[in-house]
């Protein structure tokens, strides 16, 4: 049952050293009776940009806290090697519905990961400031966050992840409630932070073409209970997500995401294989 | 919900409200609705009220009443909470203590009335004690409970940014979300207290209590409604000074 | 020398409020600290306990304290006969306005006639089981009358004040009280009828005594006799000038909340009944402890005197 | 939080930790380093209870308390919960009634019993007043506290889909949004009833107080206990049992 | 300062009854010191498929509450003019973070909009379940909310409105957290249902080309304080969004939402007018 589609043709930063390896997860809310997730294995390696794509309610999110070490798988192991380095932390999480503290303002929310870094009150101060800057919310830092739209709310917490400069980060669909302009412009920071660090990102989306744009290598949840149904690596940049094998590769993504077969690949392109 | 816009509307239907219980109050006296044994008329408080300060019992009563108050409140509510976080936040220590909580917890304070003249005699301390007692479990099981109650995701965010050990929980999550439910808990202590107050109070430790039973040994009924207007006057007052430092610490809850 | 001193509101414990007024304690180096009680039994807990050195309240609960291994002794009588059964209501019906003494027929007619007519026995209220009043509102019943207490009337035993508070109100049939309670009913409740007087309860009843805790203890040496001296003199200030101590035992019973003439009626109707000697009483307290071991309130009965040290008292009234 | 996963480990614990509260009393007892007169040993309870047990009066007692318990419970529960929840959620009645509740609010129960004793006299009536009256307070707050809680949100969406009107947000929203506060108040105030049964019994009313007031003056400090214990156990089987419906009804609550 | 660009040569149902008309509507949280929007007009007429376009932010969510009745506005007038048919509610909405109630089932919630309508408890349950069948969450009908994944949530928030069957459809990003799939077969069931009843919808979505799929009116809020930017019709079905009109069109609304200044129509599509 566990085929993946795999296409490691044209992958990036395979080079690196693994910072994140799945083996076997399953997890089940019900002692084991029903599995959300089953047989997952996944390596990530350092300086990759990984995509994860998959229908609602697939297990996503539950991927993303098991990795993250807050939910305990029901079997099989997680490894995390991120990188150690002064004042910031191995890992953040940009959660789906943004959880702030509310009784924290804007910008000690953004503030809660500079706690314990041993920086001063000033320096966390300018750290979530800068941050706040970046999502464009500079002036809502003295907020409440009952004070803000569902957008910035969202803009938060990806600040907050931000601003402590994870080795690894996870993002749990951070733009899913921005307008494009917005999206996009957060979309070329998180790019840009990414080339100019070369840590690990992790990124939840239901939304292929920002898979295609971000990403250097997509995976792909489906099932019941979900397991890796593909592995794709995406081209070098610059990329035209129009180019013909690009379409091809979204539409293959497509099928495996909606639970039809793969098509198989234009031998051109890329290989499937069974691992 | 809209709620009433004006700030004023609210305090003048306050007062029309207690204009009408007052007015009935004296009229069915008046009228002779109610027997004037049974219940003093509004318009005699006043008097008695008067006699009473001049005498000085009044002033000493309340500073008698005060010093129970503010050492069994102080006491009561610090243990009541620590402990409260505590079993709260270390299921270990939850686990250990349930049977022992099972079986205290449930005992009234006045219960202890016996062992507090035993152990403390019938002064301060004894007072002290038998309300702490009560203060005790009240912030307890609110402090309890607020930690129980905590959004299980908050620890997950708290968790994510380096904050799992914990003492960091406590300080990023357990403190502030259970702030509420904790400062309700010392509220509620802060009429429960007078409770305990009356209690120790009857069985002779001097003070408001004390006041009210020599007061009703005479049916002299005037003074004892005026020492419960005493009483509710001096929550209020604590009841006030309470608000307002909870206001600055939960600002954020709008 | 510090003394603290349990006491019960009534006027068998006006002497120390005298000596307290007077100065006379702190003239003899004693620094008095008196501890209020709602009752006699209430006053025992504390004292079995250490936390008073002092006890001036009704003698039989002593008897408790003693059968729990405290070390105390009654070094003076302060009031004797100051208990008075009264009633109201239906259950004072037809009696004369002065107390005359009732036959034990009288008494057993009086009872059975309310609990037929009310369809529930009378209600009357005491001090906690082990109290004076208690055992000798049981004792007047069952030895002086013939009648089960149980079945005659339902006792409840509550505080002092409560007591007093319960008969006004109308929430008991009858109460056994002592001054300055009685004063005041009588001049507030025109319809309340002695049942029984001092006397007719059990002549020479003894009440309030003044006991010491630990007599022998060394740091008791420093002030038993002198507190013991200026109790008996306050206790003879108060049966010959009651108009001298009023204001002081104003201040403490009636917290400024009675009439003067009040305060001074219930001295004076008290003066006659200010006995001092303690071994006036040993009889009578003999005769209630045996009835406490009958009805099962106290386990046995030991030898009464060695509760009492006559001698302090032999000593000073030479 | 892990919560104590196995099922066995939590009873376990407590059981362990009462085992050693108990064994620590009766060892200072028995090596004499606290005095016998101020604590019985955990060694003679169950000797007095026995004896208790077969005068009769163990029964008696709980079943005298039990008729002032649950009549004064109800009867405070059921109005408190209702004026609360009003309260809550009708500005204007709030408003009207904001002075008299300041007012009478903070008038501890123990101090209407001289009134109790002068209303009711001193049988069920009068215990059962005092025991209402705080019950009340207690449910008042909880009710109200909890639907001032309720977030506003929730009456957009009832709002929203036709249900706008005070009774159907009362029905679809404000119930079942407080009751878990509601609940909560409902069992504060199970609690809090034994302490005003105690109260209310202490002058007199027959039942457990009564029974323990005379077990503390004639110094049998062993009886004290036994009832003490005895309120506990009342306490902890009106508690499961409210527990109980409590997990029926909230369910969603996970 | 209240230009508008409008273009109105290919205005579709403006020939139906006027369901809401908002005048010169200001909202402010503080009391008039700031606004969050400002002369704010607005007509839509029985039958209009009406997209609310904006950034993130600006007063989108807001907008949907004061028509929906939930906020009052600090100027300005609503009215609302929905016909009443049996069985059905006039106006429903879908919130922008679904706000299930936590306390009843999935099943309980969707049927929510349905209780007070002289429905049997039969006809409710059928009804709630045909909607949930709708949004692929049958199968979930007796979960609780806090069961689910965050696209189940929104899912089971679209199902609750969807029941009620109103003549006033207001939702806020509904299928902002829905895979690609999911979402183009609400989209698809979207369009079918308002085919076939031709109720009113007021869509908000940060995404151009949900919009320019779906509406047959995009309006542009824009500002601080936000207020009506621009007022575009869309051209009759079927649409070919890679059309160069189309695209000529979403470039300008991409402008609008951004600020910046309307590059002006292309004469032969559009017209820029003041109002
Ligand atoms: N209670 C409040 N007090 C002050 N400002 C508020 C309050 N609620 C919302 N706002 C502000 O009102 C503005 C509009 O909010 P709204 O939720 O309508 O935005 P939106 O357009 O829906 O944004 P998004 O696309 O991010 O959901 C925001 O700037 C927000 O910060
Ligand atoms: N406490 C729970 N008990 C039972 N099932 C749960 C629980 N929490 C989540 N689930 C189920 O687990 C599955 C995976 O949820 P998850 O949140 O990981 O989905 P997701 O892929 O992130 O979806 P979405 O894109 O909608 O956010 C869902 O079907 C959900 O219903
Ligand atoms: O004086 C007594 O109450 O015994
Ligand atoms: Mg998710
Ligand atoms: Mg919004």
């Amino acid at each position: 049952m566990n085929t993946v589609v795999t296409d490691k043709a044209e992958m990036v930063a395979s080079t690196g050293d693994v910072v994140v390896r799945l083996e076997n997860i399953g997890l089940s809310h019900d002692h084991g009776r029903t599995f959300i997730l089953r047989h997952v294995d996944l390596e990530i390696r350092r300086g990759e940009f990984v995509a994860v794509l998959g229908p609602s309610g697939v297990g996503k999110s539950t991927l993303l806290r098991v990795i993250m070490g807050l939910i305990r798988p029901s079997e099989g192991t997680v490894s995390l090697h991120p990188s150690p380095t002064a004042a910031h932390r191995p890992a953040a999480m940009v959660f789906q519905d943004a959880k702030l503290m509310p009784w924290r303002s804007v910008r000690r929310n953004v503030e809660l990961g500079l706690e314990g870094l041993g920086l001063t009150r000033l320096q966390r101060h300018e750290r979530a400031m800068a941050a706040l800057d970046l999502v464009g919310l500079a002036d809502m830092a003295d907020r409440w966050p009952r004070q803000l739209s569902g957008g910035q709310r969202q803009r938060v917490g990806v600040a907050r992840a931000l601003t402590v400069e994870p080795d690894l980060l996870l993002m749990d669909e951070p733009f899913g409630a921005l307008d494009a302009i917005t999206r996009g412009a957060l979309q070329d920071e998180l790019l840009r932070i990414h080339a100019r660090r070369q840590g690990t990102v992790l990124f939840v989306t239901h939304d292929l073409d920002e898979a295609l744009v971000l990403a250097d290598r997509i995976i792909i949840l489906e099932g019941h209970p979900a397991g890796l149904r593909g592995d794709f690596a995406v081209g070098a940049r610059p990329r035209d997500n129009t180019a013909p094998g690009m379409r091809a590769m979204a539409e293959r993504m497509r099928r495996l995401i909606a639970g039809e077969e793969d098509p198989g690949a234009d031998a051109a392109y890329w290989q499937a294989s069974e691992i | 919900m809209t709620p009433i816009r004006s700030i004023w509307i609210r305090p003048l239907l306050g007062a029309l409200g207690l204009i009408v219980l007052f007015g009935t109050w004296e009229t069915s006296i008046r009228l002779g609705w109610v027997p004037s044994g049974l219940l003093p008329a509004p318009s005699s408080l006043g008097p008695a009220w008067l006699e009473e300060v001049r005498s000085g019992a009044w002033i000493q009563a309340i500073r008698d009443s005060l010093t129970h108050y503010m050492m069994g409140l102080v006491i009561g509510s610090v243990l009541g909470m620590l402990t409260g976080l505590l079993c709260g936040a270390v299921p270990l220590l939850d686990g250990l203590l349930s049977g022992v909580v099972r079986v205290l917890r449930p005992i009234p304070g006045l219960a202890w009335v016996p062992f507090a003249i035993l152990w403390f005699g019938l002064d301060t301390a004894g007072a002290t004690f038998v309300i702490a007692i009560s203060v005790f479990w009240i912030n307890f099981y609110a402090a309890y409970g607020a930690v129980q109650a905590i959004d299980p995701d908050l620890y997950e965010v708290a968790a994510s940014f380096g904050h799992g050990g914990f003492r960091a929980r406590l300080r990023t999550v357990i403190i502030p979300a259970s702030a509420p439910g904790v400062l309700a808990g010392l509220r509620t202590g802060l009429g429960q207290a007078w409770m305990s107050v009356v209690a120790a109070e009857l069985f002779g430790v001097p003070g408001i209590g004390a006041r009210m039973m020599q007061a009703s040994s005479l049916l002299a009924t005037d003074l004892v409604v005026v020492y419960m207007l005493t009483m509710a006057l001096l929550y209020a007052l604590t009841d006030t000074a309470f608000m307002l430092v909870r206001k600055r610490l939960l600002g954020w809850q709008g | 020398a510090t003394v603290r001193v349990g006491y019960i509101p009534v006027i068998g414990s006006a002497p120390l409020f005298v000596m307290q007024g007077k100065n006379w304690a702190r003239d003899a180096g004693i620094d008095m600290q008196l501890v209020r009680f709602q009752s006699g039994p209430q006053a025992i807990q504390a004292l079995v306990s250490g936390k008073i050195d002092a006890y001036v309240a009704g003698v039989l609960p002593l008897l408790q304290a003693r059968a729990h291994g405290a070390d105390v002794k009654v070094v003076a009588s302060a009031a004797t006969e100051e208990l008075e059964v009264v009633s109201r209501g239906a259950l004072a019906e037809g009696l004369p306005e002065q107390p005359a003494g009732l036959s034990a027929d009288e008494v057993r007619q009086r009872f059975a006639d309310f609990t037929t007519k009310a369809g529930h026995k009378p209600k009357i209220a005491a001090q906690p089981l082990g109290s004076v009043p208690d055992t000798l509102l049981r004792y007047w019943f069952k030895v002086r009358n013939g009648l089960d207490p149980a079945q005659a009337a339902d006792i409840v035993g509550i505080d002092i004040d409560a007591a007093q508070q319960a008969f006004l109100a109308g929430a008991v049939d009858g109460a056994i009280l002592r001054e300055p309670a009685l004063t005041i009913i009588r001049h507030r409740m025109p319809g309340m009828r002695v049942l029984a007087s001092g006397h007719d309860l059990m002549p020479g009843q003894p009440g309030s005594v003044l006991a010491i805790v630990n007599e022998n203890a060394p740091d008791r040496a420093a002030w038993k006799t002198a507190f013991l001296t200026g109790f008996v003199k306050a206790t003879h200030l108060l049966a010959t000038d009651p108009e001298q101590a009023e204001p002081y035992v104003q201040q403490a019973l009636g917290g400024g909340m009675l009439p003067r003439d009040i305060i001074i009626e219930a001295l004076k109707v008290s003066a006659h009944d200010y006995v001092s000697d303690p071994a006036s009483i040993v009889d009578a307290v003999s005769r209630l402890q045996d009835f406490e071991v009958q009805s099962g309130l106290l386990r046995k009965a030991e030898p009464v005197a060695s509760l009492f040290d006559l001698e302090s008292y032999r000593q000073i009234a030479q």
